[in-house]
């Protein structure tokens, strides 16, 4: 053993909590090292260790997930998953959050968050060629939050459209909830080669460690365990080193230059530098390949002088990746790096021995197994049912005062969640690429062309509801995923996969972790029923500002497939005159539903399950309608209900509709309750019986609800008008964001 | 016909250029890397967008100094078609290959989104398959392209013809509203005196297909190719 | 009415991209001498002559500075007014109304 | 080593659309007596000693502001370097267009 190990008796239980370790973790990491580690090395396990990188509270329950599928090449272990699409192609996606950090600095907080997922994407040898972002803030009528959500939508604009990926879809939901810990997730979607794939498995003794990228400062030096802890008055006043500091700039250039360096089939292993920076890539990529690794930190590009090894090691500067390099390749590599002006330095090298072992100015300062470091122990922790939940499903309906459909309507349509996203995804470059045939905004799911495979297309949604979560965690992770799906399929495209993001508070409270608990399993149990793999995602913990814990707000992002990108529909009527369907069940709650919450102020009822078999099948129907061409419009029934959902369609076609419901108890629930399961569409005449035939044989129930045309939307229930307003009128109601983000 | 698409730090459209330009419209293309004193002999040069060099210090200002300009500018001088496409307008100004300046969109937001601009000049290679007064429809995705020159450069630029689209509403009239970023005089595309340069923000190379919702930005290129056949030919005549 | 001056850079060590961008300019128009370069932002508020100096210090680490990664100082003066001391007040994330950066376009 | 501070703002009569974004700013933050504000740029140049001003007025004539809608002055002085007489020095024409007849008017 050369490294120095002061025999220091054993650190006091705060010194092993100022690196963020207990007394029970330092007594495992002397078992696996068999020794006592020295101080450098404690630090080194401490990030490590933290929640952000090891998963500690979350990997038990995380296994719950269906992480198989046919088409799946690489599940949750790698930097992102990837799917197989056909044509030699293949599609890697992920989605990361970036709370913390843009809770204290938004606009960089938001920006490095894009920068991260995207080299996560870049790591699998992927080009990324879409991001999406799902983001929660608290009121934005308040001016902290509306500053929140400007500088976030800024920073991932500054960031996107910078490296030329267009973002192209997300989410934006506004909540007292979210006042203090605004989230931010994002998700990136990349493709590759079939054959192209790259891995972080670093293999072959004697090859080559390659630093690339920009160099490293004393940026964000214990970022991720900042993600792991709460969010106090102190740090977000506090002058952190915490924060990243991201170079969209390099970025671009870091993308390009690393494609180059994979075509050039001598790079063995690759992974970006994310959380915990130098410490997570090295000990990661030799312990998944099974070897050692070499590095001696005077080699890194250093961008501040007289930086200490454990600063070295756990900086969390931007814009940077370990390349394992064919030995004898190394300039031929690093020449590509040089050329687009970023650093290339080789640092290390792989080993026969399984160690990380550390060099600076001559000594060994380190040494370690890497699956030592690369493995955190994993807990189960307490979980008790929340208190008062059952008493919050409780809801009756009858006493609730009678509102006027029209301006209920309005209401509505210029709530942050149903409004028009057009004043945040403006300032996103969407259509670079030249993929985009679906821009946010224009449909349920994004879809993007695969112009290497025509005529396929890919198609994205991203959804989570924390009304629904926050009253029903498990319904509501199973909503999330209902509703993405049933976003690709009124675009016409069928699953392939998903990837998550898990926003919770501590998971030490057990109250908190029930609800992750019961998160997961919803995921996972919808998955297995719609047979999608969960190739990956993100847990972040610790969402809590003095006002408490978020609610549980699991987020999903679904990517489908289409086969012919030309096949695709939109929500909006088209001006011929056509008959308006509902596919589906008919009747819609109240429940947990943005109607309650909006004009009563009240988050209150159970939401409805999802009952899998039919909505199944409801998609198969809406699927092979649109790839038919029988359907001139297409829309999932979600937030705010069949009144909303019809409105949205108007708004977008710019032609109105006479609607008749069928009659289904009080009009509120009729025009405003939510359900699974329904789908809005439109359709020439001469298409009617076909769909009606598709419909029966699938048993999906279908009801005509009425005609397309004028330039008012006008619902009659039981005999009665009781909506008819002006598509004008609908339309401005809608754009109320817009001077929420002047 | 060979178009040379240039490339500089941080240019990211253009593999969109080398798409619709060879797989589109099937013409030869040729990347002209920034640090290259050269266009390497090709019929016409097309600077993408972007953000070359991140858009530090002022959009297209430090790309402005990179050795290909030199080229670029040589091959204008001797009456090259060149186009210069958001960044790459914005290039070509601080170049000093275009008059004027860019300033911020008055919004003082990233704009991404269709606009319609309405031909005003159709002196340039690009413009010379259009009418004046047709209308074309293009997605914008800028945060700086708010063009400004003094009063009396305007003027100028008007009576010689430099101004080549502006933009405007679905009818063709050029109204305040229809200009989403505060260019002076609606301006969404100028050119050089000659005609030979153009530079615009709209980006055509993203509506070159129907599938993208658009195909008014092919008539740009396609012009292009006709003027530079017809110069070809007449050439020859002259031989 | 008086103007005041206002400098904001970046702290010491915090990346900037900017500079670095400027000095490959500078390089390439034939300037390779000059070592280094660093970009900040300048300020000019025009204010009442009789403008309290502490609402100026207030207003710009709560607007014109972003104290995680800037420092300001008025024009001439050698020392950063911004010291970690005077980021009490409110947080920031309630105080600041827009951010810097979300002004910025790139 | 030399620091040469450079301050640049927007001309006279160009929209300073950022600077009216900060006052609004400042006003929603209650800085209403804030009469006016100018937003411009701020640069460090770190050179050798003995580096030549005329270098300096050149790079700055040059790269780093546009003469055509901003002005320069070292940090201190109270008058802009950049003149319309002052692009005398070395033509702007090797990197930009100098004169107006570059910009193609004559
Ligand atoms: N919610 C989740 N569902 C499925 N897989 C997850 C989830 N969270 C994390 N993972 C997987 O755990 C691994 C580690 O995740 P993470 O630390 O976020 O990756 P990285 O180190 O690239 O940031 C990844 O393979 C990721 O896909
Ligand atoms: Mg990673």
């Amino acid at each position: 053993m050369r490294v120095s190990t002061t025999h220091d008796p054993r650190p006091t239980t705060d010194g092993l909590k100022s690196v963020g370790l207990t007394p029970a973790e330092y007594d495992e990491i002397v078992v696996r090292l068999g020794r006592v580690p020295n101080p450098l090395e404690l630090q080194l396990f401490g990030v490590m260790w933290s929640e952000h990188c090891g998963y500690k509270h979350s990997r038990l329950t995380l296994a719950m997930l269906p992480m198989d599928g046919p088409r799946l090449v690489e599940g949750p272990g790698e930097n992102a998953g990837v799917v197989d699409i056909g044509g030699g192609w293949a599609v890697a996606f992920k989605m990361e959050s970036h709370n913390h950090p843009s809770a204290v600095d938004p606009y960089n907080g938001a920006a490095t968050g894009v920068g991260g997922i995207i080299r996560d994407v870049l790591s699998m040898g992927a080009r990324p060629i879409a991001l999406l972002d799902s983001l929660r803030f608290g009121p934005l009528d308040e001016p902290g939050p509306r500053a929140q959500a400007a500088g976030v939508v800024g920073g991932i604009a500054g960031y996107g459209n910078c490296i030329g990926v267009p973002t192209v879809g997300g989410e934006l939901f506004s909540d007292p909830a979210y006042r203090g810990n605004p989230l931010v997730n994002v998700a990136c979607l990349g493709l590759v080669r079939r054959d192209g794939i790259a891995r972080s498995r670093a293999a072959g003794a004697g090859n080559s460690v390659i630093y690339a990228g920009a160099r490293t400062g004393r940026d964000g030096i214990g970022g991720a365990a900042f993600a792991s802890e709460e969010l106090d008055d102190r740090s977000r006043r506090e002058d952190r080193s915490a924060v990243q500091l991201g170079d969209p700039f390099a970025g671009k250039l870091l993308i390009e230059a690393t494609l180059e360096a994979l075509a050039t089939g001598h790079v063995v292993a690759i992974q970006d530098m994310g959380a915990a920076g130098l410490t997570c890539a090295t000990s990661e990529m030799a312990a998944r390949g099974g070897v050692g690794m070499a590095i001696d930190l005077d080699e890194v590009p250093l961008r501040e002088t007289s930086m200490r090894p454990d600063e070295i090691l756990r900086s969390e500067s931007q814009e940077r990746m370990l390349l394992v390099v064919r030995r004898g390749f190394e300039h031929a590599v690093m020449a590509i790096f040089h050329r687009w002006g970023l650093q290339g330095r080789v640092i290390g090298a792989i080993i026969d021995v399984p160690e990380l072992r550390i060099g600076w100015r001559g000594n060994t300062v380190a040494a370690i197994p890497p699956y030592a470091l690369a493995e955190a122990p994993a807990y189960r922790p307490a979980a008790s049912e929340p208190v008062g939940l059952l008493e919050r499903w409780a809801l009756d309906e009858a006493a609730l005062p009678d509102m006027d459909g029209h301006q209920a309507l309005l209401r509505l349509l210029a709530s942050p969640d149903v409004a028009s996203k057009r004043a945040v995804y403006q300032q996103y470059d969407h259509s670079v690429q030249v993929r985009t045939v679906l821009p946010p905004g224009a449909a349920d799911a994004a879809v993007l062309r695969v112009l290497e495979a025509p005529p396929k297309g890919i198609a994205l949604a991203v959804d989570g509801n924390g009304r629904y979560a926050a009253l029903d965690p498990y319904r509501g992770a199973r909503l999330a995923v209902a509703e993405a799906a049933a976003g690709l399929a009124c675009v016409g495209a069928v699953p392939l996969g998903l990837t998550d993001c898990l926003n919770f508070g501590n998971p030490e409270d057990p109250e908190v972790f029930w609800t992750f608990r019961q998160a997961v399993s919803g995921i996972a149990d919808a998955c297995r029923a719609l047979r999608i793999p969960v190739v990956g995602g993100n847990v972040s913990f610790y969402n809590e500002s003095p006002d408490g814990p978020i609610p549980p707000t699991p987020v999903v992002a679904m990517v489908g497939l289409l086969d012919d990108v030309a096949r695709t529909r939109t929500p909006a009527f088209e001006a011929a005159r056509s008959t308006i369907v509902l596919l589906g069940r008919a009747d819609g709650r109240l429940a947990g539903g943005l109607f309650l919450t909006e004009l009563h102020g009240l988050t209150r009822g159970r939401p409805d399950d999802v009952d899998f078999g039919p909505h199944s099948r409801l998609l198969a129907v809406t699927r092979e309608a649109v790839a038919n061409g029988w359907l001139a419009s297409a829309h999932d029934c979600a937030d705010g209900g069949i009144a909303v959902t019809l409105a949205e369609c108007a708004i977008a076609g710019g032609v109105g509709a006479d609607i008749t419901l069928p009659d289904s108890g009080p009009v509120d629930a009729a025009l405003f309750g939510e359900a699974p399961s329904r789908i809005v569409v439109s359709l020439a005449d001469e298409h009617l019986p076909a769909l009606r035939d598709l419909a029966a044989a699938a048993g999906v129930p279908l009801h005509v609800l009425g005609r397309t045309g004028g330039d008012r939307l006008r619902i009659t229930l039981s005999g009665r008008r009781v909506v008819d307003a002006p598509i004008t009128e609908l339309a401005q109601a809608h754009d109320a964001l817009t001077k929420v983000f002047a | 016909m060979r178009f040379g698409v240039v490339i500089f730090p941080g240019s990211n459209c253009d593999r969109d250029c080398i798409h619709v330009l060879g797989s589109v419209l099937r013409q030869d293309v040729v990347e002209l890397w920034h640090g290259k004193a050269t266009v390497d002999g090709v019929d016409c040069v097309v600077l993408p967008g972007g953000f070359a060099y991140g858009d530090y210090l002022r959009a297209g200002a430090i790309a402005a100094t990179a050795p290909v300009i030199n080229a670029v500018r040589e091959f204008a001088t001797s009456g090259g078609a060149v186009i210069g496409i958001c960044n790459g307008f914005q290039i070509l100004l601080e170049a000093g290959l275009l008059p004027g300046a860019m300033l911020r969109n008055d919004v003082l937001q990233f704009r991404c989104r269709d606009v319609r601009m309405r031909v005003e000049s159709t002196r340039t290679p690009f413009t010379s398959g259009l009418r004046v007064g047709q209308v074309l429809r293009m997605p914008i995705a800028h945060g700086e392209g708010n063009f400004y020159a003094p009063a009396p450069m305007l003027d100028a630029m008007e009576q010689a013809g430099q101004i080549v689209f502006r933009y405007c509403d679905a009818a063709g009239a050029v109204a305040a509203e229809a200009n989403p970023n505060g260019a002076a005089r609606s301006i969404a595309g100028i050119s050089n005196q000659q005609g030979n340069v153009l530079g615009l923000m709209p980006h055509p190379e993203r509506a070159s297909e129907a599938i993208l919702g658009s195909t008014h930005g092919r008539l740009l290129f396609q012009s292009a190719i006709g003027w530079i056949e017809g110069r070809r030919s007449s050439v020859v005549a002259v031989r | 009415m008086a103007t005041v001056r206002i400098i904001v850079t970046l702290k010491q060590g915090v990346l900037d991209a900017q500079g670095q961008a400027v000095r490959q300019g500078l390089r390439a128009l034939g300037y390779g001498a000059v070592h280094d370069v660093k970009v900040g932002r300048y300020v000019e508020l025009t204010v009442p002559d009789t403008y309290p100096p502490e609402e100026i210090r207030e207003l710009c680490d709560r607007l014109l500075a972003n104290p995680l990664i800037e420092e300001w100082r008025l024009e001439g003066a050698s020392e950063p007014a911004s010291k970690r001391a005077s980021h009490s007040g409110r947080p920031r994330s309630e105080a600041r109304s827009p951010k810097p950066e979300a002004w910025g376009l790139h």
